[in-house]
């Protein structure tokens, strides 16, 4: 990340006619503030982050021992598909758009998004979106289960009457996640201070920018597949009914053709945060930023090329089986090289391990065992073995628990001094991080064992050879949803109390927000700061 | 309550047959051990790439922390080096692909089977159909619900056992004709690395030559409904003379079946083999009890059409009710199951309407 | 102000691209489509009607299979009158398949064809095919449905068995205007 | 015609991953946005049709 010397006089921003923000609710309903937003997105992520964990630990509480204990098949299945659902739409990506709206500006010299007006309404229709999927859950018939990735016809001719309010609840988080893409591609391009050249960017910023490219290309391409759903199942056309002439294939293909680009989209961002973590905790500069900068932006052109690699056993003739095989291993290349970039960072650097360094460390690691799997998931006649069983439910949830959502937690604790002014206590964030790691790893890695044995995905009840790994599994669940609460307790205990943060805050940090003081005033940067 | 005592005797009954089986199954034929060899090449791989960069990154982490004096150099770019680990893997990568795609390759063999079995998804179990003999069955979970509801022990089989398995010979190349009636499934035996996406308006194909015989199990690999879980596969694989043996039987059964249909069964016949049908066939939806699910599935206690005419009970049993899920059970259930299990509604599960049906009684 | 102009057209032409977009969805159905056709993915083909083929191919035989399929509780019998064929390429052939309505209602139901190995499917021309449009039965009546067919010369070598399957789809709810005497209740139970 | 070159060379390097800092201050300094966008584009649909061509050579083997 470019280095930016910034010589700027320790400006206290107390002009006088500077007013603070609104009192009581207003100020949060009528927000245009990019950081009220931002707040609003994370503690909104964290309550979803809540909501999908309790309906995790439903799962894993019922796949505790063979037999059905606890739940009927029917609400097993209504659990899997919300949980994806809440996980991917409701927690990742909100906490990444908080992060986004929080520290873009302050990172690029900007007073505030360039449409702050769309950036309050493209956060307020998320919790009504989220209240019309979850009321489903109360409707005869049940919430959504066909799963989060709702294939043709069991999500159509075969689904609960509750897959309107689905449809319509995914219509209103696309259209929340399009304006907030335009919002940050704007906001990027046109509002950065002077000096602040697209060279001297910091990396989240450029991962971000490159993301909200991905936004746009995809979400409509998924507002598109709910719409003909919507078509199907109430105005009598086939888009995917074989009677009528359509194709349940011809879902999948429109589906996964936004279902790749979309798992970008969540690890993007993460890797623009930990490749801001780790330089300052290892007191140098990012190793290859300008590689960094081509391979991401090459990574979001190339993932609409690969998207069949989830239907290798849909039938598909020979050409087009070994054609998305050598696509997807080709692209695995730039993806996978980035991991040498964090650890040439780390090579000959001067290290210290605050949590949020043990935590993008615990990224980079964990990930790149995700990113094995995935490899060897690339390999199409291996994956006939492996598709739709516990090996990919271990594969995308070693990228995602340990990846996207550890990499927003190493975020929060990096940034939280800034955004409340207070220190945090390491000691209470090592705890955090150490029962956190240990409840993915016990939880996730056995997935891979019963995956290879033979166990599909998305079952209430399995045989018995599966017992013992899953009864582990769901122990490290319980150690992992818990040890979350503690990460709660971290948050409202720094937000309320720890002394005082300098502006600085960590000292290798680089970068224009740490040039404000910490907590950072409700306006940064009203006049654009000179960067050299 | 009960909750309670079911919780507490799933915990007392360890299983018993515990296995920490870590690794994919090798298989039985010459397909799945290329796809073992090729999982594990390219696992040894991973792990090697693994050690490589993890070394080099906890080497930094012990060897370059401050707290020991650790100064961070100036040097933040070295194209030649980042040249170098992508050619690398890329490599690698190639060293990779060519095995993958000959045995992906061999996997589309179109060469001529010697038996063609076309493979039916229905929601929550498997048709099979003998191209060229005249069989034709469906394959039934046989797990008994006591064991799924913990009341009883569970057996080693649990939930990979079904009621008629497919049968095929060894050593001779078998052609999988897989399609689905409603919503998508998937068709997998692990030890055969065979796993085909069964899809309705559509047909499939895939293809075994299992080199030992014996019984292979394997799941439906789809998400398909409420009984996902519940739909095995089981294959048993006999040498050819037993294989003629069986498809002999299957067809002498058969014509024994047509003429069992014209017999008169007594009432106790019927109620005792009605109540395997129910279990086995109905109390999935209906409950054991026949209370039903209230909002999904109706109750057969006292209900209008198990006590109503007989004829309307025939009718919903043989042809279903279209838009609900009570399925056709004509082409599921011989006509000697079907007026068992009616005379076992009428006169069981709370009705007692007195009447009862005869085989003969019912036109398919 | 200058930067507000900009970001104006900025957001106007990114909104234009996420129509696009959605309009792309959409336009990936008739894509699909023609894709399809071509490489005969998912066994769909649509050369219907007359094929232009000259010659016959007397030095190889191609096994030909029909299969049936009734989805979600058709209650048509639905058989074909020859299991398995074996037919030289290049040469028309004829085959039936047997249809009986046991219901005591009139209805209406459409055959989806399938082709397996996908790579044949561009192949395998359907002269006449009672595919080709609904078919009617009235209560209780059955019918021969013909097939004309005919497979190109310049079949792959290694293909020596194609499998034609039919899924025959009940469509007469959609079909009727008038509620029929045989009280189908066709309202949406839940599941 | 030479920052059309350019522009490939250097979406080129991208697929690959790896890019030297002074290619990439020479790319924002003098590089127009559209070119990249098009330069992006036709080495997609060029990956595209390289990764077919090998598929039906390495086919052509069997």
């Amino acid at each position: 990340m470019a280095t930016v010397d910034v010589d700027l006089p320790h400006v206290k921003d107390d002009d006088p006619h500077h007013h603070g923000p609104a009192k009581g609710l207003g100020r949060w309903l009528f927000t245009t503030n990019h950081k009220d937003i931002g707040s609003m997105y994370l503690i909104f992520s964290l309550c979803m982050f809540m909501i999908g964990g309790i309906m995790a630990l439903i799962i894993r509480a019922e796949l505790f021992q063979p037999g059905l204990q606890l739940v009927e098949p029917n609400f097993f299945n209504q659990m899997t598909t919300m949980h994806g659902l809440i996980m991917v739409f409701g927690a990742v990506m909100p906490a990444f758009v908080g992060l986004a709206n929080w520290m873009i500006p302050m990172q690029i010299g900007a007073p505030d998004m360039a449409l702050p007006r769309m950036n309050n309404w493209s956060f307020w229709i998320l919790p009504f979106a989220f209240l019309i999927l979850l009321s489903s859950l109360f409707m005869p018939g049940g919430a959504p289960n066909f799963g989060w990735t709702f294939y043709a016809p069991l999500s159509t001719t075969y689904a609960p009457e509750s897959v309107t309010f689905f449809i319509f609840g995914v219509h209103i988080m696309g259209a929340s996640s399009i304006m907030g893409a335009i919002n940050i591609i704007a906001t990027i391009l046109n509002m950065r201070a002077p000096g602040m050249t697209l060279m001297k960017m910091p990396m989240f910023t450029w991962t971000w920018l490159i993301t909200a490219f991905l936004l746009i290309a995809v979400m409509p391409v998924l507002a598109g597949v709910v719409t003909m759903m919507l078509m199907d199942i109430h105005f009598g056309t086939s888009f995917f009914n074989a009677a009528g002439g359509g194709d349940p294939v011809l879902f999948q293909h429109v589906f996964w053709f936004f279902g790749h680009p979309e798992v970008y989209i969540m690890i993007l961002p993460a890797f623009g945060i930990i490749s801001e973590i780790i330089p300052t905790f290892a007191r140098k500069r990012l190793f290859g930023y300008s590689s960094m900068v081509y391979a991401v932006a090459s990574i979001a052109l190339l993932s609409f090329v690969v998207w069949a690699h989830h239907m290798f056993t849909v039938g598909m003739p020979l050409v087009g089986e070994v054609f998305f095989m050598f696509a997807t291993m080709l692209i695995a290349v730039p993806t996978g090289v980035k991991v040498f970039n964090w650890v040439a960072t780390m090579f000959r650097g001067s290290m210290t391990f605050e949590t949020p360094m043990l935590f993008a460390i615990a990224f980079v690691v964990l990930f790149t065992i995700g990113g094995f799997s995935g490899l060897m998931l690339a390999i199409a006649p291996a994956d006939f073995q492996y598709h739709d069983t516990y090996f990919v439910v271990a594969h995308f949830h070693y990228v995602l628990v340990p990846g996207a959502i550890f990499s927003i937690m190493a975020a929060a604790y990096y940034w939280l001094p800034k955004w409340t002014g207070h220190q945090l206590n390491e000691t209470m964030g090592k705890v955090h991080f150490w029962l956190s790691f240990v409840g993915v790893n016990i939880t996730f890695f056995p997935m891979h064992f019963v995956g290879l044995a033979g166990m599909p995905r998305r079952i209430p009840d399995y045989a018995l050879q599966f017992a013992d790994f899953n009864s582990m599994a769901s122990v490290g669940a319980f150690i992992f949803g818990f040890s979350q609460l503690v990460f709660i307790y971290n948050i409202i205990q720094n937000v309320r109390v720890g002394e005082k943060a300098t502006a600085q805050v960590w000292e290798g940090a680089h970068g224009l927000e740490w040039t404000v003081p910490s907590p950072a005033p409700y306006h940064t940067f009203s006049t654009p700061p000179k960067v050299d | 309550m009960t909750k309670a005592i079911t919780l507490a005797l799933s915990l007392l009954a360890v299983p018993a047959w515990a296995d920490w089986q870590v690794n994919m199954n090798e298989g039985v034929t010459a397909i799945s051990r290329e796809v073992f060899d090729l999982h594990m090449l390219i696992f040894w791989i991973c792990v090697a790439i693994g050690i490589a960069v993890f070394g080099v990154m906890f080497y930094s982490i012990f060897k370059f922390r401050k707290s020991k004096g650790a100064v961070a150099e100036h040097w933040h770019e070295n194209t030649t080096v980042e040249v170098l680990w992508t050619v690398i893997p890329f490599v690698i990568l190639i060293g990779m692909a060519v095995p993958a795609t000959a045995t992906l390759m061999d996997m589309y063999d179109t060469s001529e089977a010697d038996v063609d079995i076309q493979i039916t998804g229905y929601q929550w179990k498997w048709r099979y159909q003998y191209l060229d003999e005249d069989i034709d069955f469906f394959s039934n979970l046989s797990t008994p619900r006591e064991e799924i509801m913990n009341a009883q022990a569970k057996n080693a089989n649990y939930l990979l056992e079904v009621d008629n398995p497919l049968v095929i010979p060894a050593n001779k190349k078998v052609r999988f004709l897989i399609t689905a009636n409603d919503v998508i499934h998937s068709w997998w035996v692990p030890h055969f690395a065979v796993k085909k996406d069964a899809i309705p308006g559509f047909i499939n194909e895939s293809w075994v030559k299992v080199e030992e015989p014996g019984v292979y199990r394997g799941q439906c690999t789809e998400l398909c409904g409420k009984d996902h879980g519940f739909m095995p596969v089981v294959v048993e694989v006999k040498s050819e003379e037993d294989y003629a043996k069986w498809v002999a039987d299957q067809k002498a059964m058969k014509l024994a079946m047509a003429g069992e249909a014209s017999k008169q069964f007594s009432m106790d016949e019927l109620l005792a083999k009605g109540e395997g049908v129910y279990q086995a066939t109905c109390a999935g939806c209906h409950q054991l009890n026949g209370q039903g699910i209230p909002g999904a599935f109706p109750a057969i206690t006292g209900s209008s059409i198990a006590t109503g005419s007989i004829d309307g009970h025939i009718d919903i049993v043989v042809n279903g009710k279209a838009g609900t899920a009570m399925q056709a059970f004509k082409e599921q259930l011989s006509a000697v199951d079907i007026a068992a299990v009616v005379t076992y509604q009428r006169n069981a599960l709370g009705n007692s309407v007195g009447d009862m049906v005869q085989p003969s009684a019912i036109q398919k | 102000m200058h930067e507000q102009v900009k970001t104006k057209r900025l957001v106007v032409r990114l909104a234009t691209a996420a129509v696009l977009m959605f309009g792309f969805g959409f336009a990936l159905v008739p894509l699909y489509e023609v894709f399809c056709d071509i490489t005969g993915l998912n066994g769909k083909n649509f050369n219907e009607g007359p094929a232009a083929i000259s010659s016959v191919d007397r030095s190889r035989t191609v096994k030909i299979q029909f299969v049936t399929v009734n989805p979600a509780d058709m209650p048509w019998e639905f058989r074909p009158n020859e299991r398995t064929m074996r037919v030289f390429p290049g040469e028309d052939k004829v085959t039936a398949f047997y249809a009986k309505n046991p219901t005591p209602e009139w209805m209406v139901a459409q055959a989806v064809p399938s082709v397996t190995p996908s790579e044949a499917a561009p192949y395998l021309h359907k002269v006449n095919c009672f595919c080709f449009d609904r078919q009617p039965l009235e209560a209780g009546a059955d019918t021969e449905m013909p097939l004309v067919f005919v497979i190109d010369p310049d079949l792959p070598r290694h293909i020596s068995t194609i499998t034609l399957s039919y899924a025959l789809y009940d469509l007469t709810d959609n079909q009727k205007v008038t509620q029929s005497s045989h009280n189908n209740d066709k309202g949406r139970a839940s599941l | 015609m030479k920052d059309w070159l350019r522009a490939f060379a250097s979406v080129f390097a991208a697929f690959l991953g790896v890019q030297s800092e002074e290619n990439r201050e020479r790319d924002f300094q003098q590089g127009r946005f559209s070119v990249f966008v098009v330069a992006g584009i036709a080495l997609t649909l060029g990956f595209l049709l390289t990764v077919y061509v090998l598929v039906k050579v390495v086919m052509s083997f069997v």
